[in-house]
């Protein structure tokens, strides 16, 4: 793991910069984030645009040896988040905001976008009168072992988390009464 | 992304596309009525080249899978990925039709 | 052409949006940037990330009918770039911030890392001793249409555009004097 | 992104990775040195499993070419593809080794 010689690797960067900028701005020290394994994509949103997001994670998730079926999974729940941000967020900017971080035990899938707001938006989980619609949230919660909302000030935040798992114990496969 | 049509002996086979969405859903829906309402009974949905479903696909199938239903006729999705048999069970596509895997 | 059409969709939603939130703060002009085929992409330097960001921009030029042989001068200047930033950068955050602009005839990659500015390292293009380091840049104007080098506040930043044609003379494949 | 070696007769093979770059060129490099050392006076880099070369990766293969060289081995660079020729060609590895395309 790789973690501790890239933070030394990164102090040591750190100085030397601040060695090279000697009449720069003090940096704030938020600006200086050690983040190992954090990934960004922003989207615009339509024309599918999301299966290139599932294909970034795809190949994020392969090379942290998530296996085969949670890997689809993931793709599956971000594919499906994405529809949701895209249809019912009323973004004005039209972008799908995603963060992607590995731990050494999972992965944590944030799907942002700006607009409406969860609790602005009808209730959730509400079975709509077209038994057809609102599966999107059911089979989220189904796919990934952790699924939070979170109304942020200018839209909606979607957090998922996918654990790693080499073998054992799998999930029931049913989300349907 | 295209779906394209094959007759097969009796069965009729309609491909679905790489990704399932609602477009290439509508898409596999209209070919699918179509075929039906000139007297197609026995129809297969083949899979083979889908890797994505999505959940706005998977509510027009079950739109296919009624209209096949209220004609009597026969139908199977076939070629369909282990993830994607998952997600048609986690929505119960599997009491109502025939899966059979890649 | 969606642009327009996207853009009238965009301005709907963004009045919807305004009477959905009538009590929030004036939205600055800025906050709404309609840029409708604009992806960004935040990677974290080393363990060979520039490759997730080369299937990345990959699949997006594919999809705007650049042709293989386009795709892979892409993907190759990109990841030149990438490692540049890694390997130059002294960047604090190790990270590389990077922009994909998709217009009507052309795609143009930024790629930015903080850290150390263009002009504070060894003046560019001086073939260093070992006539095998130095490519990297030459790769670049070769295999890109138009390449410029930008120091930013904090870093520096590459802009590299190439132009889409269905057909048409190639450039000259000689880099070398 | 493995380099594997295989006797090919007289020719030594040696197998480049998906991403040649720094650490996998250098690997290719240590592997092409023990052969040459051993006495090998036939080596075949192929390129069937490469996608992306970078330029650190080509820095290397030109010492693998130097060492060849350096004791009169025959050097080919095999089933590169076209992509990867043109990069060659752009610093003038064409000139100094024989690339057989995919
Ligand atoms: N990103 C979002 N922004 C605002 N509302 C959302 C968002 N995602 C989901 N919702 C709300 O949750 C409801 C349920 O979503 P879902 O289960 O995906 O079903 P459906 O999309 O078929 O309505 C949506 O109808 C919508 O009101
Ligand atoms: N992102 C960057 N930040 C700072 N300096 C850079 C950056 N990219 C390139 N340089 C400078 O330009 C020089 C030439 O780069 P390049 O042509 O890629 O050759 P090499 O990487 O082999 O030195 C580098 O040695 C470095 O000094």
């Amino acid at each position: 793991w790789t973690v501790k010689k890239d933070r030394v690797e990164a102090e040591r960067v750190l100085e030397a910069n601040l060695v090279l900028h000697p009449s720069a701005e003090p940096r704030p020290a938020l600006r200086y984030q050690f983040v190992p394994n954090e990934y960004e994509m922003v989207v615009p949103m339509g024309e599918d645009t999301e299966l290139i997001a599932a294909h970034t994670i795809e190949e994020i998730a392969r090379r942290h040896e998530f296996e085969p079926r949670a890997i689809n999974q993931i793709k599956t729940a971000l594919v499906e988040a994405c529809i949701n941000a895209t249809e019912h967020g009323m973004s004005p900017d039209r972008k799908i905001y995603q963060k992607f971080t590995i731990d050494e035990d999972k992965i944590v899938i944030t799907i942002s976008n700006r607009g409406v707001r969860l609790t602005d938006a009808k209730p959730l989980e509400i079975s709509p009168d077209d038994q057809r619609r609102g599966w999107g949230l059911k089979l989220l919660k189904t796919l990934m072992d952790d699924v939070k909302f979170e109304q942020v000030n200018d839209g909606t935040r979607i957090s998922m988390t996918k654990f790693l798992r080499t073998s054992g114990p799998e999930k029931s496969a049913s989300a349907t009464a | 992304m295209n779906t394209s049509v094959q007759p097969l002996g009796e069965t009729i086979t309609v491909f679905a596309s790489d990704y399932l969405n609602k477009l290439s859903g509508e898409k596999i829906e209209r070919e699918c009525r179509e075929f039906l309402q000139a007297g197609c009974t026995a129809l297969e949905v083949n899979f083979k080249n889908t890797e994505i479903v999505n959940s706005i696909g998977i509510s027009i199938l079950l739109g296919v899978i009624d209209a096949a239903s209220d004609v009597n006729a026969e139908l199977v999705f076939s070629d369909v990925s282990e993830h994607t048999v998952e997600l048609f069970e986690m929505l119960g596509l599997n009491n109502r039709v025939v899966l059979k895997l890649r």
